[in-house]
């Protein structure tokens, strides 16, 4: 792969402004609110300037690796602080970039135990834009780590609804899934033959299929918990549901994300016959798990489980699009990680604001929103439209662009995927219907609509999905730029 | 007859008063371990040392034979018997012994036995190629000032260090305030 | 220089002096004690320190200083002088004992430091045995309930047989090769171990080390002792014998070259079994202290795994990941001796609402937390994570599998700690107050977690400088 | 015939097994220090013969002895020490007694 | 970019796109609660359109090449998505049609919306619904084209669901999303496959024959299948047909414009639209054929018993659309579509004009109407009688021509039956049309005794507002000439004119059936001593299963409740709740458990403990030493 060393750090910077953000705010006083908030935002605001920066700045023609930072870190194990950006992660920085922004925005009313709130978030964001940008899977796989494990704390306080329980099971279900990844990577360092564990170098080995065979089982699986492959999504929905709203938005928006990266890029990328081999069982899990999540999601009472399960099986759609290993299903996954990533945020954005002010989430209890805060149920209404896969939001162009590769690589499994957008429907609308429409509950008739400050964020996010949803190639040809090598590669 | 005839030669009585070492040093042992009476069991570990005692001297080395007298004999065992004296009386009647217990602790030594007697039968020992013969006492301690003597030191302080925590450890009062 | 050579120890042997004058004393100040006994141990740091590239050998080679020895001599000491850093509140230890609580600690310090220096099997073992005697008597030392005579008497007890064990191997060894030391020993190891008598010298002799490691199946005493000693003991236990026993083993086994297959497979299961009993009974845990100790098992375990690979990298993850084990081990418990401010055992959900009692601690207690946890960016991931590499090079597949699956199954019992601290509420009981010092501890310790964590190419590179003089 | 190293270790070992089952078996704390006792000196055995029959030369065998009869005599201290001390506070030298710590 | 100034017609395609969408931005994100700006916004952006329809149709009306606009929308490695502009007569005509409804529509809701607190979204939505609809009629490519296909059931899912607070409506509007959607899946679903086979998808390429030979054809059956699924969907035909009356439950002009005029006539268009493609299918062309004709019978035979005047209309156009299935299935794509063109104009009319009674009077049931005097208001009830002349089938007006081109097509299908199937469905259509016909005109009790009961609720409806009449002239002209712009629309659309040979058997059977239907429902209900109850409830049986709709509601709701919630959705959930979600927590505690178990390893008694260490000791030792 063709590299570009960057002339100036912006990827460490990108990394490293949260991290002086949390570093900040660790020194400030607990009760100076305002200030710690407006230094998690502009932490978070640089990090987005520079994620927008080298997302409008990659250059598709020249292509590869762009804006590589490579340092040796310890040397006698192969490792290097080796960060990048091409075209697979190029959307994805941008996006963890858009959702910690409207992620602090979305937590400003926050009171409870603020400093460590943000300290903790920002650790997480670190962790988040470390993964995506690192070419080593030592690092990888650092960072991982430190995305995953403040979500327990951040659960733990700020949560709600056996907040305890869901806390434990989504950090222990992930470092099961870490325990998965563990032994793949070391795997693949260890009989690659050259002490290094820099990705692009080991992408030259051809490792023996059984190596490949297992290690991708193993990744796949680690990466999968994550991406909330069926049947390891059960996380997923009690993390979700009892988070508070950034957690969530982080959560679903990017973290998820972070595994189907990881497969993509650890598992995929330096495992081909592995990928040959298991793809099949790929295609039936994503293929699963798009038809369950949407089944289940059905029957639930509240709003975020709702949530949680549509993202089990959007998640599916981005798993069915990685198992086709065809130009167009990956690119469309990855579009659909970056699409999925907003929709989420934006999703647990609108219900936060709810959640927030009338402390319940059970569809049941809810009833003309519309009525109450047009705004603010507007925002939901569009994130349940583009859930339901409607066109002019960018993930209906990553859901065509999977289903179609899907159904072309596997038609049965495709084709039921595919047929099951109707419950999907049914489904967002069902939840839309019942909370947003009807009659409006006479309790919560005197709450105020949100104002334009507060609807900030929810208006960024929708912007983004509109932006991309009718320029599409903005960020397909960037992603295609990555792809295609990539493809050529398996 | 002939065995009569060997047990009487020169051989023959080294033998059996080798034997006889193995007898005293494997009956106290078993004393040591078997009496009920907590004085029959460090009498025991005396005649039982004595045989070790015993066997040193078969071994060669007088010296330790002597020093493990004084040692143990003269030391250890009745430090012990100063112990059984500063605690439990005597006249008490012991709870009756489990034979569960008895049993585990037969089998768990009788595996370990085993263990280590498949490992002596599989072994054949081979003895250095060059041997010194320089059995004399000079030599030891020759040798404790030289190649042993950190260690030599260090006995010491590990000596010094039991005392002093067998003082702190043992003296009147503690934990009682 | 020869005097350097034996530096640390000539002077911990001087500091053994200086406290046991200060026994002698008829009148008892507390704070004398302990401010001689820091200050004496901080020189000790820096002589230790100054020794640390010290090269050679003594006592005609019984006694061999080189790189590896000497870092951890700098390890022990730092070891010392940070347990009598939390030793300013020796609650549970008479007042007219401290001085001899810090003799004791001293004098197995001492002990320690020649074991990770000794090249000669009788060296070894009376090192060792001055070290365990030391722990033997700190152990009951305990004021207050029965639970410290009866771990006392458990640890002395299973020392022992562990020690016979020791010594019937020593006795094989020696009987297989006709020599004590080390070097020639091991020279002769590959085609020794090609015979029942080498592996079964090796494995018992191993005991010793295992014992004092907790490896099972001789973890028996450390639950126990754990709880019952007092903290400050508990914490070197827990940390600076570990350390150690970690050089020893690691100086066994690197000095010989090719070990057979059945031998590491041996290995192999007590390093799985270790780290799967350990992990696992220290979920049911309700004492913190007991839970540490369990944890220590498990962690010993993977400290195996690290050298059983018989390999460089091996031998570096391992020592990395012992010297980690002592920071952030020490980092819980110096909160627990912060906590428990009266000496008491310290119950897990005693730690209710720490993160407002005290927030430093309770970030230091997150983080050695997570560290041993393995959880980044912290000292415990990179040691956990270089451990598993190094036996992944060495194609310890599913060893590598089981311990990460662990490391998953700790994380539950941290957890639990954190939560504790975290989220319980305890905003009846009253704030904790911490020293200067402890403060500066506390912030130094969370630098050295992340900051090793993050950047842990310096001391890898040592490490591997000094494995490499071992392997010499 | 008898006098070769094997007879040695063959003792030896017997007196280790009698010394383990022993401390196995005993209850009273002062029988199985009795028993450690054994165990050590049955290692005494081991190096001993050896030292008689396969050591390059004679005087270490007897070094190791005597350091262990050291170690052993502080061993002894340590132990009673310990004894007379869990007497003191529990009223008994039974080992079964001795049993809060658990789990 | 300059082409895109310097070629006109591009810059009004691109205007049709643009303007509309601009609109909704504006007015949802700047001018939501301002109504007048709205308006204006939403006026200017949907006349801008109309005008450039009608001069393209101009400018275009001897067009013999299409116009073809490309560019790339999505380069994906396999699938390439164009977006552009498609210009041949089939989108020509559409364009018109649907800017011109639109506007009208428009125009209207001025006043029949006012003073609704919603009007600002209303107008929204409309433009939305808009820009879908035009996005449909030019498309250049197929899955462009599905993309505005499935913005034109969310701007219906939002119109319909409009009036949200009422359970009714948004219950309405989420069955047509969901049920349209499920069409729209199998629509997809041929696309895709199409993708894969054939690749490029657009309309000129699909439609060349080219492709019809180089495809097999179980493939092209498949495909055209598939899509005839979409437009199951939005043309509501049998059995996806019942979310289409419920979909009244959105404002009136809304019924009028989507649900009458435009949307659901995207399914005929569609097929029209890729019509070589479709024919080259017999069976997908028997199988439309069939569906239609169920179609048009059972939503006849419904309309005959309701009493909702929008749900008669509702069902009526459900049976049109049934006939222009008819006629395309039966080969004549002019007959079909000829039938659309002229439906559009005669049911926009009737929903109108019916939208100016429920305004009024404030009901939607028509013998209330009657009874308060729904034919003192002159124009809309001149207006609703021509327009149902029209529906009818009655010369002189649109409807009597572009019937009587459908009924010529089946006529000339080998098969008789449809043809009389296709005659039945005429007397019926009358019937049913005329039933309220008469009912208004006729009223039986036309003093209304409420009327002393309260206080008139509609005082201030001083007759029509000109905003709402205006657009039923103009209807009402369009109806009465376009039947005979038949011969101008067959050059136009087939580019020559059919040799029509005058079948006047067939002509003198269509009329009859128009008229008796007409006489049998004077009889029923019109004349003096009519009854006024239909003469169906003489089947009572009957009578019952038609007002049940056949019972497809209900087979829907229980399909929807038996399977998706009943079956798959309570069995997956139940399946995660314990299966799943069941083993990771046993897993968790079985952990736990082991645990506990363990710990109880570490007994207090040290001689066990001992004991233990020994024999692993001992194990491990045995097991090295078996090996040598």
């Amino acid at each position: 792969m063709v590299e570009h060393v960057a002339d100036f750090p912006y990827l460490t910077c990108m990394l490293l402004a949260p991290v002086v953000g949390l570093t900040i705010i660790l020194f400030l006083k607990e009760e100076w609110h305002f200030l710690i908030r407006v230094v998690s935002l502009s932490a978070a605001a640089i990090a987005l300037g520079l994620s927008i920066y080298t997302f409008v700045n990659y250059d598709t023609a020249l292509g590869g690796l762009q804006f590589v930072e490579k340092y040796e870190w310890v040397k006698s194990f192969g490792i290097y602080y080796y960060v990048g950006v091409d075209g697979i992660n190029a959307p994805l920085l941008l996006l963890t970039g858009i959702v910690i922004f409207t992620g602090v925005l979305t937590m400003w009313e926050l009171e409870n135990r603020v400093k460590e709130y943000f300290a903790f978030m920002l650790a997480l964001v670190t962790g988040v834009f470390g993964v995506f940008m690192s070419m080593d899977m030592f690092v990888f796989f650092l960072f991982y780590e430190i995305a995953v494990v403040p979500m327990y704390i951040l659960i733990l306080i700020w949560g709600s609804t056996r907040k305890i329980y869901a806390a434990m099971k989504l950090t222990l279900y992930l470092m099961a899934g870490s325990g998965l990844i563990i032994p793949g990577i070391l795997l693949l360092y260890a009989t690659s033959g050259i002490n290094t564990f820099d990705m692009i170098q080991l992408h030259g080995v051809h490792f023996a299929p059984w190596v490949q065979k297992t290690a991708f089982v193993l990744l796949y699986f680690g990466f999968g918990v994550l991406a909330a492959v069926w049947p390891f999504h059960t996380w997923s929905p009690v993390g979700h549901v009892a988070a508070p709203t950034a957690v969530s938005m982080l959560h679903a928006g990017v973290l998820m994300k972070l595994g189907a990266y990881g497969i993509l890029r650890v598992a995929m990328f330096l495992c081909p016959d592995g990928f040959q081999y298991w793809a099949q069982l790929m295609a039936l899990l994503a293929a699963v798990g798009i038809v369950y999540g949407v089944f289940v999601g059905l029957a639930q009472t509240d709003l975020k489980y709702v949530i949680g399960y549509s993202s089990v099986s959007h998640m599916g759609i981005v798993g069915l699009g990685l198992a086709t290993g065809t130009v167009d299903g990956i690119n469309g996954s990855v579009f659909q990680m970056f699409a999925h990533g907003v929709m989420t945020a934006l999703f647990f954005s609108a219900v936060g604001y709810i959640y927030d002010r009338t402390h319940t989430r059970m569809i049941y209890e809810l009833g003309g929103f519309s009525k109450i805060m047009p705004v603010a149920s507007g925002y939901f209404i569009i994130a349940a439209l583009c859930g339901a896969g409607v066109p002019g939001f960018a993930s209906f162009w990553a859901e065509l662009l999977v289903f179609i590769s899907a159904v072309k690589v596997f038609p049965v499994r495709g084709l039921i995927a595919l047929a099951s957008i109707v419950i999907g429907a049914l489904f967002a609308l069902r939840v839309v219907q019942k909370t947003f429409y009807n009659e409006p509950n006479p309790k919560f008739i005197h709450f105020k609509d949100v104002s334009p400050f507060l609807g900030l964020p929810r208006a960024i996010l929708v912007a983004t999905m509109v932006l991309f949803g009718i320029f599409p190639r903005l960020m397909l040809d960037l992603i295609k730029s990555a792809v295609v090598p990539f493809v050529n590669g398996l | 007859m002939k065995f009569m005839m060997d047990l009487f030669s020169a051989e023959g009585m080294a033998t059996l008063s080798f034997l006889g070492v193995v007898g005293l040093t494997f009956i106290g042992a078993l004393i040591a371990v078997g009496a009920r009476n907590i004085f029959h069991n460090v009498l025991g570990l005396a005649l039982a040392l004595f045989g070790v005692a015993g066997l040193f001297v078969y071994l060669n080395s007088p010296f330790v034979a002597m020093m493990e007298i004084l040692i143990y004999v003269g030391a250890i065992c009745i430090a012990i018997c100063f112990a059984i004296m500063l605690s439990e009386p005597l006249y008490l009647p012991k709870p009756p012994r489990k034979p569960i217990k008895l049993l585990g602790a037969g089998l768990a030594s009788g595996l370990i036995f085993a263990m280590l007697g498949l490992l002596m039968k599989k072994t054949t020992w081979v003895a250095a190629t060059e041997r010194s013969t320089d059995w004399s006492i000079t030599t030891v301690g020759h040798f404790l000032l030289t190649k042993y003597a950190l260690i030599f030191e260090v006995i010491s302080l590990v000596l010094l260090v039991a005392m002093l925590g067998a003082i702190v450890t043992a003296r009147d009062g503690r934990g009682e305030t | 220089m020869k005097v350097l050579l034996f530096g640390p120890e000539l002077y911990f042997l001087g500091m053994a002096l200086v406290l046991f004058i200060l026994s002698l004393r008829r009148q008892v100040n507390i704070r004398i004690d302990h401010q001689v006994a820091l200050g004496v141990a901080a020189g000790g740091v820096v002589v230790a320190s100054a020794c640390l590239f010290q090269q050679g050998e003594l006592f005609f080679a019984a006694y061999r200083v080189d790189l590896f020895s000497q870092i951890f001599k700098v390890a022990l000491a730092l070891g010392l002088f940070l347990v009598l850093m939390i030793s300013h509140n020796l609650a549970h230890i008479e007042d007219r004992y401290h001085a001899e609580f810090y003799l004791f600690l001293t004098t197995c310090t001492l002990g320690l430091m020649m074991l990770v220096s000794a090249v000669e099997l009788l060296t070894i073992y009376v090192s060792l045995e001055l070290s365990s005697y030391s722990l033997y008597i700190l152990v009951p030392l305990r004021r207050g309930d029965d639970m410290d005579i009866e771990a006392g008497v458990k640890y002395l007890f299973i020392g022992a047989v562990s020690s016979c064990f020791m010594l019937f191997g020593l006795s094989y060894i020696f009987g297989a090769t006709h020599s004590t030391y080390v070097n020639e020993v091991m020279a002769q190891m590959p085609a020794l171990l090609q015979s029942p008598i080498g592996i079964m010298g090796l494995l018992l002799t191993l005991a010793g080390f295992f014992f004092k490691l907790s490896v099972f199946p001789f973890h028996f005493w450390a639950p126990d002792v754990y709880q019952g000693a007092a903290n400050q003991v508990t914490t070197f236990i827990a940390t600076v014998s570990k350390a150690a026993a970690v050089a020893v083993l690691l100086r066994l086994v690197a000095l010989g070259d090719v070990y057979g297959f059945g031998f590491t497979q041996a290995l192999w299961i007590l390093s799985i079994v270790s780290m799967t009993l350990g992990n696992l009974v220290a979920i049911v845990q309700k004492d913190f202290k007991r839970m540490l100790a369990y944890s220590s098992i498990a962690h010993a375990g993977y400290v195996l795994m690290g050298i059983l690979t018989l390999s460089e990298a091996g031998y570096t993850a391992a020592i990395y990941y012992a010297v980690a084990y002592l920071i952030m081990n020490f980092t819980c418990f110096m909160v627990i001796s912060e906590v428990a401010g009266d000496g008491r055992n310290l119950q897990i959900v005693e730690l209710a609402g720490l993160y407002h009692r005290n927030p430093l601690l309770g970030l230091a207690l997150m983080l050695g937390l997570f560290a041993l946890a393995g959880v980044p960016p912290s000292i415990g991931f990179t040691g956990k994570l270089l451990v598993f590499t190094s036996a992944m090079k060495e194609g310890y597949f599913w060893l590598v599998l089981v311990g990460a699956v662990n490391g998953t199954i700790s994380l539950y019992y941290y957890l639990k700690v954190v939560y504790a601290a975290y989220f319980l509420e305890g905003k009846e009981l009253p704030k904790i107050t911490t020293g200067l010092s402890t403060r500066a501890l506390s912030y130094a310790l969370i630098l050295i977690i992340i900051g090793f964590g993050v950047f842990p190419d310096r001391f890898i590179e040592l490490a591997r400088v000094a494995v490499k003089g071992v392997l010499l | 015939m008898i006098n070769n190293v094997e007879t040695y270790l063959y003792i030896a070992l017997f007196l280790f097994a009698i010394g383990l089952y022993g401390v196995l078996a005993r209850r009273s704390l002062i029988a199985v220090l009795i028993s450690v006792e054994l165990m050590l000196n049955a290692a005494m055995i081991n190096f001993m013969a050896f030292n008689r029959f396969l050591a390059p030369h004679p005087a270490v065998g007897q070094i190791y002895a005597l350091f262990i009869m050291a170690v052993a005599a502080a061993e002894a201290a340590i132990g009673l020490s310990i004894i007379v001390a869990i007497y003191r506070k529990m009223k008994s030298i039974n080992v079964e007694h001795a049993t809060e710590l658990r789990g | 970019m300059s082409a895109w100034f310097s070629d006109l017609t591009l810059l009004g395609c691109f205007l049709c796109m643009v303007l509309p969408i601009a609109s909704f931005g504006l007015i949802m994100i700047f001018t939501r609660n301002n109504h007048k700006l709205s308006l204006a916004i939403s006026l200017l952006c949907s006349t801008i359109p109309l005008m450039i329809a009608w001069s393209l149709l101009y400018r275009y009306w001897d067009i013999a090449e299409p116009i073809v606009y490309n560019y790339d929308w999505i380069l994906s490695d396999f699938i390439k998505i164009p977006f552009g502009f498609l210009l041949d007569p089939t989108s020509l005509l559409m364009l018109t049609i649907v800017a011109t409804i639109s506007w009208l529509v428009q125009i209207y809701s001025i006043g029949y919306m006012e003073g609704d607190p919603g009007f600002g979204n209303y107008y929204a939505f409309l433009s939305l619904f808009a820009l879908s609809m035009l996005g449909v009629s030019i498309s250049s490519g197929l899955l462009q084209l599905y993309i505005c296909w499935e913005l034109v059931g969310v701007s219906s899912y939002l119109l319909i669901g409009f009036w949200y607070e009422k359970f009714s409506a948004s219950e309405a509007g989420k069955k047509a999303f969901v049920v349209t959607r499920f069409g729209d899946v199998g629509f997809f679903m041929g696309l895709a496959i199409l993708t894969i086979f054939y690749g490029n998808l657009e309309i000129a390429n699909i439609n060349s024959a080219a492709v019809a030979q180089s495809m097999p054809p179980w493939l092209i059956s498949t495909g055209a299948l598939l899509i005839f699924c979409g437009v199951m969907g939005k043309s509501a035909q049998f059995p996806l047909h019942v979310w289409l009356p419920d979909a009244m439950e959105g404002p009136t002009p809304v019924s009028a414009l989507l649900h009458s005029a435009t949307m659901v006539a995207a399914g005929v268009f569609l097929i029209a639209r890729i019509y070589p493609f479709f024919s080259a299918s017999p069976e997908a062309m028997a199988v439309a054929l069939a569906l239609g004709t169920i179609t048009l019978l059972l939503s006849s035979t419904i309309g005959m018993v309701a009493t909702d005047i929008k749900q008669v209309w509702a069902y009526s156009t459900v049976s049109q659309l049934g006939f222009m299935i008819m006629g395309l299935a039966a080969g004549s794509y002019f007959a079909g579509y000829f039938h659309l063109t002229t439906h559009a104009g005669f049911k926009a009319l009737l929903f109108l004009c019916s939208g100016v009674f429920i305004h009024h009077f404030g009901t939607n049931d028509f013998f209330v109407m009657a009874a308060k005097g729904g034919r003192k208001l002159i124009i809309p009830m001149v207006t609703i009688t021509i327009a149902a002349l029209a529906l009818s089938g009655i010369f002189p007006f649109s409807g009597f021509f572009s019937k009587e081109a459908i009924l010529g097509a089946l006529y000339h299908h080998p098969n008789k039956i449809w043809f009389l199937m296709g005659l039945f469905g005429a007397f019926l259509t009358a019937y049913y049309t005329f039933r309220v016909i008469f009912v208004m005109l006729f009223p039986k009790n036309s003093a209304p005794e409420e009327k002393h009961g309260h206080d008139e609720p509609h005082e201030e409806h001083h007759g029509v507002p000109w905003v709402m009449s205006i657009p039923l002239l103009i209807l009402a002209t369009f109806t009465i000439i376009l039947g005979f712009c038949q011969g101008y629309l067959e050059r136009f659309l087939l580019g020559h004119t059919l040799h029509h040979e005058h079948n006047y058997l067939l002509l003198v059977s269509a009329v009859i059936a128009a008229l008796s239907g007409i006489g049998l429902a004077w009889l029923d209900w019109g004349s003096k001593k009519a009854k006024c109850v239909g003469f169906i409830s003489y089947v009572p049986a009957l009578e019952n299963f038609f007002k049940e709709k056949w019972y497809m509601d209900h087979f829907w709701r229980w399909f929807l409740n038996a399977f998706i919630y009943g079956t798959f959705s309570r069995l997956f959930t139940y399946n995660d709740r314990r299966v799943v979600d069941g083993g990771v927590d046993t897993v968790a505690f079985s952990t736990i458990g082991s645990g506990r178990l363990l710990s109880f390893l570490q007994t207090a008694l040290l001689q066990l403990n001992l004991l233990f260490m020994v024999v692993v000791v001992a194990g491990v030792g045995l097991y090295l030493l078996m090996g040598r």
